[in-house]
């Protein structure tokens, strides 16, 4: 395959990156904007030729027969530990990593567009640009990666463009303590990556995803070990477990979610970009990614679908309780990114030949666009309000027809009505799920529902409920053409995507799944769920009521307990502050300066103490110095005659 | 009679000959031609300098009372250009008002402790040594009080000749005792061969006890050293110079002598395990008082104290590599503390600020004098790429040669020590270059001869060093020696 | 009753211990001094004895105190003279008021 | 066997010597403790005399006796009035000294009666052997030889030359 | 001749510029002949490099390139022996870079610039010369010239507590080459035989291959030397010299001193300590794993607490540096390759940092981080570079540190045995403690709203710290870029002592 359109897509980011940061300063705000949406216009369109290229070419290299080939396309030495431990800096180019670039550079570029109408005036704006380079950058460099110390790389390059762009008002202080919380808890998340990946190339001396998922490779590791276990999990499980765990902290799993509500600091298209579509889901991808490995233990795979699980429920409470909007989009997004956890962690070839898979990668895709869509539109919103609670929202439905209207769109789709994209890819996934436990089935469809509710809740908080007064002063209005297009297309996108004929594109083996919807068993009752929570939200939200209140009073303490995040924040502040900080590193420092520096010091003292406290022998008189050279001959004598004689 | 033997005493001869015309010329010359002696002394002097370099032969004279071979001649010489750099840093001082009245005798009484010394160094009979050692020492005193009008000059000769003698009694108790143990003889070859047939007795040990008690007085070793701080702050700058390196140096090179020729036989039995414990002590202790000291002759004082303990490693290293190393840490010792006491000399001259706390900020009146003293403490504490760094590398390597664990302790000892000796030395810098106080000491420009000595101090530290030849010199003849049955008793 | 040796070096001992006493502890530097002149008289003492009784036939011992005895005389002479140089400076020879230096 | 004669003139100048050194040091009257120097020193020169060297017991009692003593009194007269007795000595001052003193002596007694040969000869027998005169001493003061201690000579008379020199330095004034 | 050898030019221009400013007198001499001198060492470091690799790559497989010996002090066999392989090499690079990055930092410093800049010409003579030589003489001798002008560059051009400072950071240095020291005397004098037929030899290349070192004699000798070493290297518990020395140090000093004095320690460690005493380094290894091990997470758990720029960066490098002695002490060729470039991506990064912590400190007069805030907003190029200089602490790729300690995860990782694995993951735990310090950091004092509105009127960098700071951030990047031939050239050198090590056991 031509190396030019792969080498491309990674280098006009970079250079944009590099251009947009080093001269950025002396740009003109306009030619700034114009040169990052052209640059990521142009890589949009390399990746959909590349994308296209690959599903749909034929061309050997991609598919034979019926299954869909990994084809690296290039692979280059980077780094080599040992020789036998190389870091290749290559392009692996297979069906989820197309798709990735697809959702990627589309995502990406509309938020460029969006954000050259609504960063329009903001000091830093390209800086903004900038950031958005680089982060693009590193997150389609995260999807060609080769290997998994490539995407390890990229991984953390992720990371910090996330900082940098939720840091992005850096004068808030706010905004610096959420870009600061999301660094560290994905670095610590990241460390158990490293620790995972420490492992696994110690036992499988390769990083390259080709070699590690062929066929035999994790065998021979359980023979090489012995079937040595540590705690009760074999190596390889605790190789992937830990390896999981960075795909926690990115993709915001309980426990390591804290950050991403946090993260809502930033620009809201970042948040569309990153925390939305791209970034978050590379816990997903990554899972993915090394599919096969997983599918060597299970119980690794039982962990992921716990953790989601649990992490699906749990952000879906909260989400209704919130007050801010990006915070309930936020919620919302760690919700759905747990859906496609379990729907992979309960992906087995032999429930619905690894539908799971698939059906986690649907959602990855659909999910992208509707969230996108969400985040913009939310942009929208707060573009013309100026706050990001919805309590300074309501009734906005007249005023914004244009966010009114794809907002919905896209709340159906995260409900997961017929025809939204967001049904088909949801379920899938639930038919996985009910493939693979009745118990994590009902589960989810209940987590379905609640999806449903908090997003009408949210709907009908902002665009119904009731006029806020503060309308008269400061109309709000729909937002300028670079912000709404987007808007349009994505939630054109959202209504027809569920239509893509995903099975016949990504499976777990690459070999083609044909979809088909399970209406009695999963569709039906799922969608009667989101019907019934839709209905719910209306009549709770649709009016300004007392309904909610009372409903909050029925259970207070749950109430108050999910409006504060089941107190996942203080628990963290309490450990990371209390203990951490002003118990072990306080005590450190002050171990340090006085225990250790102390016993330096204290020889020094010694010494001049000592030096003080013999000072009488040099009393000054004759006698006392004449006494003390007698004494030490005699002594000298005495004492050698005592020792050998 | 052979009266010819005399002349193979051709560096004592050298050294008396200037000592008399000095005298002559003193003694006879008129009033206004007086201070001629000066030059006349340097220029004589200088030039028996000279030709010490050159008189290298092995000879001995008077029954092996007197000898002489390639490194006696060396350590001479050596000795000869400390106290040659000790006149020119003296001039100034000795054309004072102060010093000017006892011209001649300053001159008379420095080359008859040099005459004194040499006879040390050089002599194989205790009588001959003794002699020498008195004349080292005694009219040394009557230079310790030197400086009419200063108090202090006056106790530092009371406590230097009190001590004085009281060393030279236990030193001689010491001796009658090795003459018990003797054949009858007195000269070292004689002893050594009754030594070494003895066996171990309290005699034996008494001996050696009171004969190194007697050169730790002269070389300062702890606890015979009490004396050295009050005398060299009394003492006049010039004189305590000169008795801080020649009369040190030249009574180390005898004590060599003394341990390796008479008593070399019982070096593991008895002396070596002394040596171990005055080293110990002489580094430690002369450190711990040097860390308190304020008057910079006074903290020199200490500091050449614990300076003695390293020379002493040469001599426990009974080797010709420790032989070598210790004459070489002499010549650098001559050097380095010549430059320190020649800064200190040339502020006392013009200013009379003798304290440390006067030093301070130094640099910024005279940058020149800070900076030959910094170079010359750097010396003093073994820092590379100054002269000091090598000479105790090379007593340590010098050391360490015969591989025995309690000398690689008792190195790791004067080792630790350097790092609080480096301390101290390091206050004198901080004084010049870092107190933020003003300075207290003003500009000035010191005379001609001893910004000449400081340049040729400044010199000497930094090349000695780098110059490996003169090493090779010193080793050269150390082997002669060494070949010549110099160590031979040590086995 | 023979006199041997030993008999002859305990008044020697004795002149010694009497001298290293009274130097430490008399105030006067003359007495000091007069102290010293004993130790030093005991070291020669003691040359002669030896001399005589261990090595009869030779002159070692005799000719070390020979010029040890000059020696002590010179030591001597140039000691007074620095303790009248001492009294002419602080019209006092007590040993303790010559302490100003010290520590 | 000593002649009695020999054992008593032993007996009374141990008795003088000693007695008379720790008088010296003990007296408060500093003349008189020059005046029991001067018994001291006589002393050992009689012991000089007993042990057969009588150029030495003369040189002793001209240079000690005669120079070295009345030195010692001229500065005693010099430095002060002769009757003032020296203040009492504290008691601590009289231990220090003693401890050291005893200490001192203890070391070389033990040294001394541990050495071999101390019983070995007797006087007699030792002034038997070693038998010399005036002629043999001038020879070996000035002989060149092994043994023969020209060297010292003229190395002594070197440093009392400096010596002289040195008291002048000190002395003189202007 | 002597000066046909490339390398004794490294220490001849050190010579050339003391002579050159012992003459000068104006500023404007005094900074030509700076600037000219390290440009020249610059210039031949880089052609020393390329000339290197081409050898290299030419097939010269030789341990040590451009060796030559000149006797010295024969009757020792001292001889002044100069030699490179790739490690040597690339850490001359590494000096001469932060020379020129010091110089240029120290374009206005006073009082006396000329003093300042003999002593840092004497500093950075010893430094180059420890890389040259091979022998264990003039590597001590040129170790201490680099430790000494340390004292007086604080004493008179610190700040704070300089006095206190300056003297504790000597004498814990010193005090360690007092161990140094014994411990050279030691495997000199069982060194075994030289190649020209004296007894014992100070070259480290023969005695390596003597082997002759006794066992019991290794076990001496090696807590001696590793220890003599390690002090300079920060290990626990002999760090201490270096919160309050780098506090107090003037730029210039600090960036000279973190950057490449401290590598000088570790480079000792495995030069000497490791290489020569291969049976004893197995076998006590697990000693100062423990205590660099300590170093390491304690380092960076005491540089989340400082408030001072200055302590913290200090404490930063004690987990930094810790990290390489810890992977030297790993005892495998990854690992160690990984340490080398941990001192490279270390010494570009924490001059870099103090550069920059010197700059700030030069425009607010103060270093405390709660006194400062929202920087970014006054002085953005600043900023931006002590964000970047940031995130090379924190390991991030693209930039040095992360090669650096990846390497060192995976190498240390080699070892099988639950104590070493223990100790590398705790060792891995520092990259978070270490993103919280240093984002502590950039968040109170870069970001957020400006917290002295007397800051306002600062101005950002001018165009000598511009210069100064890019050069380092070139060179940061370069490295994390393109880190495959500096790893080769690194692994290549390390054969022989591993071989060393294999053969010991």
């Amino acid at each position: 395959m031509d190396l030019t359109l792969p080498i491309l897509i990674l280098a006009i980011p970079i250079t944009m990156f590099l251009i947009l940061g080093l001269f950025g300063m002396k740009m003109s705000h306009k030619l700034a904007g114009i040169l990052g949406i052209l640059g990521m216009g142009t890589t949009m369109v390399l990746a959909y030729t590349v994308a296209f290229d690959y599903f749909f070419s034929g061309n050997s290299l991609f598919i034979s027969g019926s299954e869909r080939l990994q084809h690296t396309v290039f692979d280059v030495t980077w780094l080599q530990f040992s020789p036998r431990l190389v870091v290749n800096f290559g392009f692996l180019l297979d069906p989820i990593c197309a798709m990735m670039l697809v959702v990627i550079t589309t995502i990406s570029f509309f938020v460029h567009l969006y954000s050259w109408g609504y960063m329009e005036g903001e000091k830093g704006f390209q800086r903004f640009y900038a950031f958005l380079s680089l982060f693009s950058f590193s997150m389609l460099g995260l999807v060609v990666a080769t290997n998994i110390f490539q995407m390890y790389i990229f991984w953390e390059l992720v990371g910090v463009s996330s900082y940098l762009l939720i840091g992005f008002y850096y004068k808030t202080p706010s905004a610096v303590s959420a870009s600061k919380k999301a660094f560290i808890v994905t670095r610590f998340a990241d460390l158990g990556m490293l620790i995972g990946i420490l492992v696994l190339s110690f036992y499988m001396p390769t990083f390259n995803f080709i070699e590690l998922t062929a066929p035999g490779q994790p065998q021979a590791v359980l023979a090489s070990t012995g079937g040595a276990t540590f705690l009760g999990g074999s190596v390889l499980t605790w190789a992937l477990v830990l390896i999981f765990t960075g795909g926690m902290g990115k993709s915001a799993m309980l426990p390591l979610h804290i950050w991403l509500p946090d993260a809502m600091e930033g620009p809201t298209p970042v948040s569309a970009l990153i925390h939305a579509a791209t970034m978050v889901v590379a816990g997903v991808y990554l899972v993915a990614r090394m599919f096969p490995l997983y599918l060597m233990e299970y119980q690794a795979l039982d962990f992921i679908t716990f953790i989601g699980a649990i992490t699906a429920l749990y952000a879906a409470v909260v989400a209704c309780t919130q007050v801010d909007i990006k915070r309930v989009l936020a919620f919302s997004t760690i919700s759905q990114i747990a859906f496609m956890m379990v729907s992979l962690g309960v992906a087995r070839p032999e429930i619905h030949e690894g539908l799971g898979y698939m059906a986690s990668m649907f959602h990855l895709f659909t999910h992208a666009m509707f969230k996108a869509l969400l985040f913009l539109g939310a942009g929208a919103l707060i573009h013309a309000v100026h706050s990001n609670d919805y309590t300074a929202m309501g009734g906005l439905r007249k005023y914004m027809p244009i966010t009114h209207w794809t907002f919905l769109i896209g709340c159906l789709a995260i409900a997961g009505i017929y025809p939204f994209s967001g049904f088909f890819s949801k379920d899938e996934m639930l038919s996985a799920m009910y493939g693979y436990s009745t118990f994590w089935g009902v589960w989810m469809t209940f987590v379905a529902g609640l999806t449903a509710f908090y997003m009408f809740r949210l709907y009908y908080l902002i665009f119904w409920w009731d006029e806020n007064p503060h309308y008269k002063h400061h109309r709000p209005h729909d937002a300028p053409w670079q912000m709404s297009l987007p808007l349009i297309i994505l939630a054109a996108v959202s209504c027809v995507a569920g239509f893509i004929p995903f099975g016949e594109l990504i499976t777990w083996n690459g070999e083609p799944y044909h979809i088909h919807i399970e209406w009695v068993k999963v569709a039906i009752p799922s969608l009667c769920t989101a019907v019934v929570a839709i209905l719910l939200a209306t009549v709770m939200y649709r009016k300004k009521n007392s309904l909610p209140d009372k409903a909050a009073a029925i259970w207070p303490g749950l109430w108050r307990a999910a409006h504060h995040r089941f107190y996942w924040d203080e628990i963290y502040m309490f450990i990371t502050h209390k203990i951490i900080f002003n118990v072990i590193c306080s005590s450190i420092a002050w171990f340090d300066r006085h225990i250790i520096d102390g016993t330096m010091d204290a020889f020094a003292k010694v010494t001049q103490k000592t030096s003080y406290t013999i000072r009488g022998m040099q009393s000054g008189s004759i006698q006392t110095y004449v006494w003390w050279y007698l004494m030490g001959a005699v002594a000298l004598a005495a004492i050698t005659c005592w020792a050998i004689l | 009679m052979n009266y010819a033997q005399f002349l193979t005493m051709q560096q004592e001869l050298g050294v008396l000959a200037v000592f008399l015309i000095v005298f002559l010329f003193d003694t006879f010359c008129g009033k206004n031609s007086r201070s001629a002696v000066t030059p006349l002394a340097i220029v004589c002097f200088a030039a028996v300098t000279i030709y010490g370099f050159f008189c290298t032969g092995t000879g001995e004279a008077f029954g092996g009372m007197y000898v002489t071979s390639p490194v006696i001649s060396c350590i001479k010489s050596i000795l000869n250009l400390g106290a040659l750099i000790v006149l020119i840093q003296a001039v100034p001082w000795i054309n004072s008002e102060e010093g000017s009245v006892r011209r001649g005798e300053f001159y008379e009484l420095l080359f008859v402790t040099l005459f004194g010394m040499y006879l040390m160094i050089s002599a194989r009979h205790f009588l001959l040594f003794i002699i020498g050692l008195e004349s080292a020492s005694l009219p040394l005193a009557a230079m310790v009080a030197f400086n009419k009008n200063k108090y202090e000059s006056h106790e530092a000769a009371v406590k230097y000749m009190f001590t004085a003698i009281f060393s030279s009694a236990i030193l001689m108790m010491g001796l009658s005792f090795v003459y018990a143990l003797s054949n009858g003889s007195l000269y070292f070859a004689d002893l050594a061969e009754s030594i070494a047939l003895g066996s171990n007795s309290v005699l034996l040990v008494t001996a050696i006890a009171f004969v190194i008690a007697g050169f730790g007085f002269k070389l300062s070793l702890v606890p015979f050293h009490l004396w050295t701080a009050d005398v060299y702050q009394g003492a006049p700058t010039t004189v305590t110079s000169y008795l801080s390196v020649i009369s040190k140096g030249s009574a180390a090179f005898a004590f060599l002598v003394v341990l390796a020729q008479v008593f070399g036989a019982v070096y593991s039995d008895i002396w070596e395990w002394m040596m171990y414990a005055l080293i110990i002590a002489t580094i430690t202790i002369g450190n711990l008082f040097a860390i308190r000291q304020r008057n910079m002759k006074r903290f020199m004082a200490f500091s050449s104290v614990s300076q003695a303990g390293y020379i002493m490693l040469g001599i426990v290293a009974a080797n010709v590599l420790g032989m070598t190393s210790m004459i070489f840490y002499i010549l650098v010792y001559i050097f380095s503390n010549l430059g320190v006491f020649g800064v200190i000399q040339a502020i006392e001259n013009k200013t009379g600020y003798v304290s440390m706390d006067d030093y301070r900020g130094l640099h910024k009146t005279n940058p020149w004098l800070s900076f030959a003293m910094t170079l010359a403490v750097f010396s003093l504490a073994g820092i590379p790429p100054f002269a000091g760094f090598f000479s105790k590398i090379l007593i340590f390597t010098g050391a360490t040669e015969s591989g025995s664990v309690a000398l690689y302790v008792l190195v790791l000892i004067a080792l630790i020590n350097t790092i609080i000796s480096l301390y101290y030395y390091l206050l004198v810098v901080k004084a010049m270059w870092i107190s933020p106080e003003e300075p207290v000491v003003p500009a000035f420009r010191s005379a001609c001869t001893e910004r000449f000595g400081l340049w040729i101090c400044c010199a000497g530290i930094i090349f000695l060093g780098l110059i490996s030849c003169i090493y090779g010199w010193i080793y050269g003849v150390s082997e002669i020696a060494a070949t010549e049955g110099f160590f031979a008793l040590l086995g | 009753m023979n006199l041997t040796m030993l008999m002859y070096l305990i008044p020697s001992l004795i002149m010694f211990a009497c001298g290293v006493y009274g130097f430490i502890t008399r105030k006067n530097l003359i007495a000091i001094l007069i102290s010293l002149e004993l130790m030093l008289n005991s070291v020669d003492l003691n040359f002669v004895i030896f001399n005589r009784f261990l090595f009869p036939g030779q002159l070692e011992g005799m000719f070390f105190t020979l010029f040890a005895i000059g020696i002590a005389a010179a030591e001597t002479a140039l000691a007074i003279a620095i303790v009248i140089n001492i009294y002419r400076s602080i019209k006092k020879i007590d040993v303790s008021e010559i302490t100003k230096m010290k520590f | 066997m000593e002649s009695i004669g020999n054992i008593i003139l032993y007996f009374v100048v141990a008795v003088i010597i000693a007695v008379f050194s720790a008088m010296a040091v003990t007296t408060r009257k500093i003349l008189r403790a020059a005046t029991y120097l001067l018994f001291v020193l006589l002393g050992t020169a009689v012991v000089y005399f007993q042990l057969g060297y009588e150029f030495l017991g003369a040189v002793q009692i001209a240079v000690y006796a005669g120079g070295i003593l009345v030195l010692f009194v001229f500065s005693i007269l010099l430095t002060q009035h002769p009757a003032d007795p020296a203040s009492v000595l504290a008691n601590h001052r009289k231990f220090v000294g003693g401890l050291a003193a005893v200490c001192a002596v203890a070391l070389l007694g033990v040294a001394v009666c541990k050495f071999p040969l101390i019983d070995g000869m007797s006087l007699t027998e030792a002034v038997s052997i070693g038998d010399l005169n005036m002629k043999q001493i001038g020879h070996f003061l000035l002989s060149s030889e092994k043994f023969g201690y020209l060297l010292p000579f003229e190395a002594i008379s070197v440093l009392l030359l400096a010596c002289i020199i040195g008291g002048i330095a000190i002395a003189r004034n202007k | 001749m002597i000066l046909q050898n490339i390398l004794i030019w490294f220490v001849i221009i050190p010579l050339i510029m003391l002579a050159g400013l012992a003459l000068c007198k104006k500023m404007t001499q005094i900074r030509t002949v700076m600037v000219v001198c390290s440009v020249a060492l610059l210039a031949i470091a880089g052609w020393l490099c390329v000339d290197f690799l081409a050898q290299r790559a030419a097939g010269n497989t030789a341990e040590m390139l451009y060796t030559g010996n000149w006797m010295w002090y024969a009757p020792l066999n001292i001889k002044l022996s100069v030699g490179v392989d790739g490690i040597s090499v690339l850490m001359l690079m590494l000096s001469a870079v932060i020379v020129f990055a010091g110089t240029i930092a120290s374009w206005k410093i006073s009082p006396l610039p000329r003093n300042f800049f003999l002593w840092f010409a004497l500093l950075s003579m010893g430094v180059f010369g420890f890389f040259i030589t091979i022998d264990i003489f003039t590597m001590f001798m040129f170790y201490e010239v680099a430790l000494i002008p340390m004292y007086l560059l604080i004493g008179v051009w610190g700040t704070g507590r300089k006095e206190y400072s300056a003297m504790k950071l000597t004498l814990m240095l010193m005090g360690g080459s007092a161990f140094l020291m014994l411990g050279l005397l030691g495997i000199y004098w069982h060194s075994g035989p030289s190649a020209d037929g004296a007894a014992h030899t100070w070259n480290i290349l023969e005695i390596a291959h003597n082997g002759a070192i006794e066992k019991g004699w290794q076990y001496f000798l090696f807590p001696m030397t590793f220890v003599g070493f390690g002090v300079l290297g920060a290990m626990f518990p002999f760090h201490t010299w270096s919160p309050d020395g780098h506090a107090c140090a003037p730029t210039a000093v600090s960036m000279l001193h973190a950057g490449v004095l401290m590598k000088l320690g570790g480079y000792g460690c495995f030069r000497i300590a490791i290489y020569l005493l291969p049976q004893a380094a197995n076998d006590l290894a697990w000693i100062f794993i423990i205590l660099t091990g300590i170093s390491i997470v304690y380092g960076a758990f005491s540089a989340c607490v400082q408030t001072d720029l200055k302590y913290i960066n200090a404490y930063s490098s004690v987990s930094h540096c810790g990290m390489v002695l810890f992977a030297i002490l790993m005892l495998n060729t990854t690992a160690m390759t990984g340490a080398i470039m941990q001192m490279l991506s270390h010494g570009l990064m924490t001059a870099l940092f103090f550069a920059l912590i010197g700059m700030i400190y030069g425009r607010t007069h103060t270093r405390d981080i709660r006194k400062m805030g929202g920087l970014m907003q006054i002085m953005p190029y600043l900023g931006v570079c002590y964000m970047i200089a940031g995130f090379a602490s924190l390991g991030l790729p693209g930039l040095s540190g992360f090669v650096a300690e990846m390497t060192i995860f995976f190498g240390s990782f080699q070892n099988a045995d639950l104590f070493h694995r223990i100790f590398v993951i705790a060792a891995t735990c520092s990259i978070v403690i270490t993103a919280v310090y240093i984002l502590r950091v950039v968040g109170k004092l870069l970001l957020g709203p400006v917290f002295d509105d007397h800051h306002r009127q600062l101005t950002d960098a001018t165009w000598w710290e511009r210069l100064s700071t890019i050069t380092l951030i070139v060179c940061i990047a370069a490295i994390g870029c393109f880190p495959n031939w500096i790893n080769e050239t690194i692994q290549h050198s390390f054969l022989p002592i591993i071989e060393n090590l294999k053969a010991a056991i």
